[in-house]
């Protein structure tokens, strides 16, 4: 499945190191699209996330530093989003994550996706942010002060 | 014709809190052929990390979300994952 | 309450008689909001929807005819979006919709919401697209075979 | 001092599908000065667009959704809405 979704184009995935510009990442996606020739589809659903200014505490943050496990979380990414694909019928999934030091306000997740539907391009991109948060290996720790924390579980949706 | 060459080899790794509690990231153990395979859960115990493997506490295999019973075969990446929070 | 939004600059609004790139329309939003002084939004949801190249009946689409009720569809849209905003929280939305001939493939609606958690951003723009969808008056008639047929209702969501 | 200076102005609007069927746009009524208020339910009969304004068919009175029972007030523009197809 995961293979499938990547190998046809429809799964791009993308961890950056450093800051992306989503609404870039975004154009790039769709040439791409675009460049297979097909139709654009009638319904694309696209989330940003971005970096609190506050830790969870309440305290001015002054980065978040972002850990991941190098090759599983790609792998653990392509296989939610082709889970959600199927499950949605969804067209093509775009996903970018940040890793490393991410300052307030930075784009710290993109998830993209384009379907025939309204309905499935809003519930599948809904679901498949939801199944990032909670099932693909990051993990955050919030530095206020000098002192990092590590954030255990995620924010109230 | 060393014990190691025929040893069971595993490597090990720990992220985020749990390797800071740690103090490591990933060790190699090689276990003595012919010993019984090791499972997740029994290595949590045999490093040293705790009595029983906490709830929270998710564990993969070979990089995919697995049973913290099952046998790990030769050459297997076992990770330890604290609670995830990305997003 | 349409009033204060579209005042304090939280909602903008373009119809357009004209193509328009929807990822032009948000570079924007996004510099105009920036410009306010005010820290990114945490939550950033889009939809896009774009003009189908076949009709309901399943014949090719030659085009897509928009007629809207100039005056009224924007007070509409402008009190659908206070009403949205206020329920469920929002910082800032963006609508923009083509009116007059429509070509498949063209974007015809793009609705961006921001909030402070993804569940707010995500919901909001949902219920606003729906809201548009059944409340604002626009008028669609397909023409195919040079024939132009008026779409009674929505697609299925 | 004539009739139609002191006459209830009432501007009728139709779109798309129902505007095609009637054959014309905008009509501007003039009432005659102490008529009862016509409601847009009576207009719509009045103008010979049917018996009784169908379900589907929905009222706004100065560029507001209204009920099609309510007295209008001189110098109102009431439209008749055919089923909204946006987005």
């Amino acid at each position: 499945m995961a293979d499938s979704l990547q190998e046809n184009g429809a799964l791009q995935l993308q961890l950056h190191p450093e800051p992306f510009d989503p609404l870039v990442v975004l154009a790039d996606w769709q040439r791409s699209l675009a460049a297979g020739g097909t139709e654009p589809a009638a319904a694309e659903a696209h989330f940003i996330g971005r970096v609190r200014g506050i830790t969870a505490a309440g305290a001015p943050l002054e980065a978040l530093e972002l850990e991941h496990y190098a090759g599983m979380t790609e792998a653990q990414i392509a296989r939610l989003a082709a889970d959600c694909a199927q499950r949605h019928g969804l067209r093509a999934v775009r996903v970018d994550h940040r890793v490393g030091r991410v300052l307030p306000g930075d784009t710290i997740v993109l998830v993209a996706v384009s379907a025939d539907r309204r309905g499935p391009a809003q519930r599948g991109g809904q679901e498949l942010l939801e199944a990032l948060k909670h099932e693909a290996p990051f993990w955050k720790r919030e530095w206020s002060g000098g002192v990092g924390t590590w954030v255990a579980g995620n924010t109230a949706y | 014709m060393t014990a190691s060459v025929t040893a069971t080899v595993i490597t090990v790794r720990l992220f985020a809190a749990l390797r800071e509690q740690a103090g490591w990231a990933e060790r190699r153990l090689e276990l003595p052929a012919g010993a019984p395979a090791p499972t997740p859960a029994n290595l949590w115990r045999q490093l040293g990390l705790g009595e029983t493997l906490p709830a929270q506490v998710r564990v993969a295999v070979n990089q995919v979300f697995a049973s913290a019973d099952q046998p790990l075969a030769p050459g297997a990446e076992v990770a330890f994952l604290p609670p995830i929070s990305g997003g």
